[in-house]
């Protein structure tokens, strides 16, 4: 009995489990692509992260539902990428290595402590303790948790207690970078780094933090010093491609803040960039981008040939897109070529210059002019994907070829101060219907005056301020049917069909959006803002938000001036270059398909220079600084010799020690 | 009252990791990450109730009737290796975000010991059906708590100074071991709850 | 490398001795390991066990199809559990008495699933057999290993006969769950000390 | 579908070829077990509670039908007369059955003590039920008293911080003297 209990016992569940599974695995069957496994089995199998992904069997899915590229792998670099290109069918082009760039100077023996660490030797352990015994918070531990997290042994710990990257091996997998308490290791290519603003872990020196085109000025003195001069030139590249430019005419904003202030004069920072510019434009050599991605194959239309616009072209161009410049007067160069004199600039510097910019690969068409020559409808009709202005506005465009004629640079949209000396001195300005006046106080009432008796409807006029604050500022408000008043709205968004104005949008204060429909708008200001359009579907085109940096209320909206809280005013040729290259970044994201969007932990105010009052153990030189002017160029011996005076700024470190040699005379 | 007592009992006081030795190998080999910790403390939770719930009825309405009781540990152990297998084919079908969290913990939770072991436990102490169930669940409460603290504390030997013969298992055991120290703490709680009830 | 039967039996004595070096199986390690004479018959159990079930799955591993491969290798295993526990109960009662439930989870000790897939059903039958029986004795061996420090320490006894002297006072901690860890924790970085080969 | 009916064949296969093994090892180990379970778990009580039995009290053992259950009685003899006999009875304790030996001293009528064969009970408070201290407690008495502990007016000294467990061994002796007076008569005959 018990026997056949057994037997039929595991029979029966023998063939049940069995039968059970079998019904299973094709009920439940889930297809899977095999290509996954053959991925997986190419990627390194390290599960490092580093791509984002929860390791390597996620990637490989990723990669296989073309959620991610088959470059997926940071850390296998090209090679890996070749492999899972070969499994999925697809070419691969070379990519810019990353590297991993630890970003502290002056290791602990060097720094100012807060106190003497002697605890578990982690980082992340000493991190616990007060952020660590650096008095500087945003100062390297030493204590190698970078180091011991490398999966690829590209770190060691150098002998100033820093750590040190092995070019050859590092992958830039990113990993130091997330396992580092302190948040300074950050993974560097000379892309990432044209993208990147200074940030607040960053170790950035006060000049850097002063300069409005965020060069990394430390750096492009060290490689002077050391003699690298084309590298130099590169560094200051990847942050202004005027570099030559800036060497005659910058006010030179770094040199305030130099440290070396606290001590006898200032390094000559900008006497600098103009020497090793100079030595390139002598020696005829460019200083050329080592690297230059893929094309991406989308063109930008950059209407507005001045410093910004050729800017926003130069870092568009490197970054893989087709730039094209549209120019309104015979050549570019815009404020630098018609207003500064030729002593203060010479004009085949800024020949140079642009020639140099062009020749990466940006066409340029000038005397043509937006709103006569073309307009947006046919920028967009001729395939273009994007377009950018930096048109400047009224004042500039009386500089460079005089007021005679209303340019309508966005269709049907005037600016109030074209309008109004246009109406009075009865020029030939089209108005329709609908019309929409943007700010203006009191003017704008005029102008609503003027269309009014030029036959329009239907007026709004909309401020961005109550009611209330409209009385105090004693503004005359309409009283008809046919003037209605918008307060404290925002405008948002413009759309348009061919050549034509359609819709504006408005944001409310209480966040509350409208719509207004229109043939023209007046907008109260004397310039337009940098303004960026996309392309819709049949003919349709549309602004693009630009996020500012400093989101404060007055600063949202497309009409508000200056990307980055500093207005492209004419104080200086740094300031437009600055503009220039966030709006090539802006351009990049939203090309990329990413938000335009400042990075997390951007520095906001550069004036706010480290709490350094005095500095110790540095000898005063007898001539220190010589005679700097922007007329004089550098010898070499006297470039090297103000190349060394540079204390090598940390956010507080510097260079505490002087040798002998570098205590030299100044050279004749 | 009573599933109060089991519930304190299983978790705490006889914690199937830290008091009975059962599922060890998951608990030394998952804890490195809290992730990994947390997910198999789940899975296990699962798992444990469900196998428990079959195995019960198995025994009592075949092996018991069969008079083939003897034949428990291979029976179990196909019922619930044929359990595991089908619910990761069924997660993976009708809720791929389930079993992307849980899957890759479901296969090797048929050699885990607590699974089994809470099934042999629940007949050897002739728990009635809702006790057994409970039981179950409370035990792969426990586990789940014991393995998610202890992922808490190895998350820390990252940065401990540990030296070279103790890393990895060694000092995880000799942790376990405090940890289960502390557990023996709530041995008091049991005795006066027992006071409690004679009351 | 060649395979030879002494190498694959001897590995599992030092190379990766259970539940040393392969941190498997340490349910049983830390249950049954409070006294000598319950680490012998738990270690010999798991040794029966993990040969036959080498031996047999080793064999049939042709004819299995993939899909049902780990449920007959659990179906395997549990037989020769049972049997085990039979037989165990019928000659050795106060042993099997003494390990209970943990007889029973010899089926789900991972160390034998483990062989069973990582290594019977790769290589000849005699491989397997010494695979098995190497694995299965150095497994022993450790129960053995830690069993008598945790019973002398513990009990003051060696197979329970008096060892330490008589004013000792047991080292209760030793054989309780906390105890066990610890100690296998201690232990297990003694070896560390020695590298594997 | 071939490979579903070859993975369902073998794995009916393995497991039925496993079950008849299994079923084999079973039948002959089935009769030392059941005696080896006598022998270690009974074994003790037994010697104690039928200390001065010169016979296998395990060997000596008859099967006996009271209200169509079986209960097994173990028989203690003296020079090859039955002089006591002895069983097992069980009551729920505090956190399971107790399992306790009774021995009736079948001249006298009185217990000849008891022994704890099974239980679950806490160690250290209600485990102490199977200590002498307490199991002494009913040496020698007649089964006439009336067997409580001294909570509910009776005469036995519970373990301390144990009533529920000493409780539970009380019954079960009440009721193996219900199921002794039953059945004395059947086991006075058969001798």
């Amino acid at each position: 009995m018990i026997i056949l209990n057994s037997f039929l016992m595991l029979l029966g569940l023998g063939l049940l489990a069995s039968v059970m599974l079998a019904i299973a695995s094709k009920v439940f069957y889930v297809w899977e692509d095999p290509r996954i496994e053959q991925v997986e089995e190419a990627l390194l199998g390290a599960n490092c992260g580093g791509c984002g992904y929860a390791g390597c069997a996620a990637a490989a899915e990723a990669v296989v539902m073309s959620k991610a590229e088959v470059d997926v792998c940071s850390a296998g670099g090209f090679e890996i990428a070749l492999q899972v290109a070969e499994v999925m069918g697809q070419k691969v082009e070379a990519k810019e290595p990353d590297i991993s760039k630890p970003g502290c100077y002056y290791g602990f023996q060097d720094a100012d402590l807060k106190y003497t660490y002697d605890g578990v030797y982690d980082c992340r352990a000493a991190m616990l303790l007060y952020g660590g015994s650096k008095e500087c918070n945003i100062g390297c531990l030493g204590l190698a948790t970078c180091v011991q997290a490398c999966p690829f042994n590209a770190l060691s710990m150098g002998e100033n207690n820093l750590p040190v990257v092995n070019i050859d091996r590092c992958t830039g997998c990113g990993i130091c970078a997330e396992i580092c308490p302190k948040g300074i290791i950050t993974i560097s290519s000379a892309t990432r780094r044209v993208l990147s603003d200074n940030k607040v872990t960053e170790c950035t020196a006060p000049c850097q933090r002063n300069c409005p085109a965020e060069i990394d000025i430390p750096e492009y003195i060290r490689q002077i010093s050391e003699g690298n001069y084309l590298e130099s030139v590169r560094v200051i590249k990847e942050k202004n491609p005027f570099p030559l430019i800036c060497g005659w005419i910058c006010p030179a904003p770094c040199e305030f803040e130099c440290r070396r202030n606290l001590i006898d004069e200032p390094v000559g920072i900008n006497a600098l960039k103009k020497f090793v510019t100079e030595y390139e434009m002598k020696t005829n050599q460019r200083a050329l981008p080592t690297y230059l991605p893929p094309a991406t194959g989308k063109k930008i239309a950059i209407v507005g040939g001045g410093v910004e616009g050729l800017t926003a072209a130069y870092y568009l161009r490197r970054l893989g897109h087709i730039p094209t410049v549209f120019e309104a007067t015979d050549k570019l160069g815009g404020i630098l070529r018609y207003v500064i004199t030729e002593d203060r600039l010479p004009r085949k510097v800024l020949d140079w210059e642009i020639q140099g910019i062009l020749e990466t690969g940006i066409e340029a068409e000038t005397g043509k002019v937006m709103g006569i020559d073309f307009s947006l409808g046919v920028l967009f009709s001729e395939e273009f994907d994007m377009a950018l202005m930096t048109t400047g506005g009224w004042d500039s465009r009386q500089i460079l070829r005089g007021g005679s004629k209303v340019e309508e640079t966005i269709p049907g949209t005037y600016l109030l101060i074209d309008f109004l000396i246009a109406a009075s001195k009865k020029l030939k300005v089209s108005i329709n219907k609908k019309i929409v006046i943007l700010g203006g106080g009191n003017t704008s009432s005029k102008a609503a005056n003027i269309c009014l008796q030029k036959g329009a409807e239907n007026i709004t006029i909309v401020f961005p301020f109550s009611k209330t604050e409209a009385e105090l500022k004693n503004i005359k408000l309409f009283d008809t049917d046919q003037v209605r008043y918008i307060f404290s709205a925002i405008p948002m968004e413009l759309e348009g069909e061919d050549g034509h104005l359609k819709t504006l949008s408005l944001i409310h204060s209480d966040g509350k959006s409208e719509k207004l429909n229109l043939d023209n708008l007046i907008v109260g200001s004397g310039r337009y803002p940098e303004m960026l359009f996309e392309k819709g579907e049949k003919g349709k085109w549309k602004t693009v938000e630009i996020i500012k940096v400093l989101p404060v209320e007055s600063e949202i909206g497309i009409f508000t001036i200056g990307e980055a809280g500093r207005p492209t005013d004419l104080t200086g040729v740094v300031v437009a270059v600055r503009i220039g290259r966030k709006m090539a970044r802006a351009i990049h994201q939203h090309i990329s398909g990413e938000e335009i969007s400042p990075e997390s932990g951007v520095l906001m105010d550069e004036k706010e220079v480290q709490n350094v009052f005095e500095i110790l153990n540095v000898d005063q030189l007898k001539t220190p600084r010589g005679i700097i002017n922007n007329q004089v160029t550098l010898s070499e011996d006297q470039a090297k010799y103000q190349a060394r005076r540079c204390l090598n700024c940390g956010l507080i470190c510097y260079k505490k020690t002087i040798s002998e040699n570098e205590k030299s005379e100044i050279p004749a | 009252m009573e599933y109060i007592i089991l519930a304190i009992n299983a978790i705490l006081v006889k914690n199937i990791l830290l008091a009975q030795y059962l599922g060890n190998c998951p608990f030394m080999g998952v804890s490195k990450k809290m992730e990994t910790a947390t997910g198999m403390g789940m899975a296990v939770i699962f798992v444990i109730t469900f196998a428990t719930s079959i195995t019960w009825f198995v025994h009592h309405y075949l092996l018991v009737l069969l008079k083939i009781e003897y034949l428990q540990t291979i029976v179990f152990i196909l019922v619930i290796a044929s359990l595991v297998q089908l619910i990761e084919m069924f997660l993976k079908k009708i809720v791929p975000a389930l079993y992307k969290a849980l899957g890759i913990f479901l296969p090797l939770i048929t050699t885990n010991c607590a699974i089994l072991g809470v099934a042999v436990l629940c007949i050897n102490n002739e728990f009635n059906f809702l006790q057994s169930l409970f039981y179950a669940l409370f035990s792969g409460v426990g586990f789940a708590l014991a393995l998610i603290l202890f992922a808490g504390i190895r998350g820390r030997f990252e940065i401990a100074y540990i030296p070279k013969v103790l890393q990895d298992t060694a000092i995880a055991l000799v942790t376990a071991g405090l940890m289960a120290l502390a557990f023996y703490g709530f041995m008091g709680i049991d005795n006066s709850l027992q006071a409690l009830m004679i009351k | 490398m060649k395979k030879t039967i002494a190498h694959e039996f001897l590995k599992g004595f030092w190379e990766i001795l259970p539940p040393f070096r392969l941190v498997l199986g340490l349910c049983p390690v830390l249950a049954v390991t409070t006294a000598v004479e319950n680490g012998i018959g738990m270690g010999l159990s798991t040794t029966f066990v993990l040969f036959f079930s080498n031996v047999i799955i080793s064999s049939i591993k042709k004819i299995i199809p993939k899909k049902v491969r780990i449920a007959s290798y659990i179906i395997i295993i549990a037989t020769f559990v049972v049997i085990v526990e039979l037989v165990m109960k019928a000659y050795f009662f106060s042993i099997s008495k003494q390990l209970g439930l943990f007889i029973n989870l010899i089926v789900v000790n991972c160390i034998i699933l483990g062989r069973a897939e990582a290594f019977a059903s790769k290589n000849p039958i005699y491989l397997s057999a010494a695979d098995g029986l190497g694995i299965g004795l150095g497994f022993t061996l450790s129960l053995i290993l830690i069993s008598t420090i945790r019973e002398i320490l513990g009990k003051g006894t060696f197979l329970g006969m008096q060892v330490m002297w008589n004013s000792y006072e047991p080292f209760a901690f030793m054989v309780s769950a906390p105890g066990a860890f610890v100690c296998l924790g201690l232990i297990l970085a003694l070896i560390n000390l020695f590298p594997k080969k | 579908m071939r490979e579903y009916i070859r993975m369902v064949a073998v794995l009916t296969a393995i497991a039925a070829v496993c079950g008849l093994l299994l079923a084999a090892v079973k039948k002959g180990t089935e009769k030392r077990i059941e005696e080896q379970i006598l022998v270690n778990v009974q074994g003790p009580a037994l010697n104690n509670v039928l200390a001065s039995s010169t016979n296998d009290i395990i060997q000596d053992r008859e099967e006996i039908t009271v209200d169509q259950e079986i209960k097994i009685v173990f028989l203690g003899k003296k020079n090859g007369q039955i002089w006591a006999i002895a069983f097992e009875m069980t009551a729920m304790g505090y956190k399971g059955k107790i399992g306790v030996m009774v021995g009736f001293d079948l001249e006298k009528d009185r217990l000849t003590g008891i022994g704890i064969l099974t239980h679950q009970e806490t160690p250290g408070l209600g485990a102490r039920v199977s200590e002498p201290i307490f199991t002494n407690n009913f040496k020698d008495r007649v089964i006439s008293e009336i067997f409580k502990v001294k909570k509910d007016n009776g005469t036995i000294d519970a373990v301390s911080g144990a009533t529920i467990s000493s409780r539970a061994v009380c019954s079960a002796v009440e009721q193996s003297i219900v199921l002794y007076s039953a059945i004395k008569d059947q086991v006075v005959k058969k001798k």
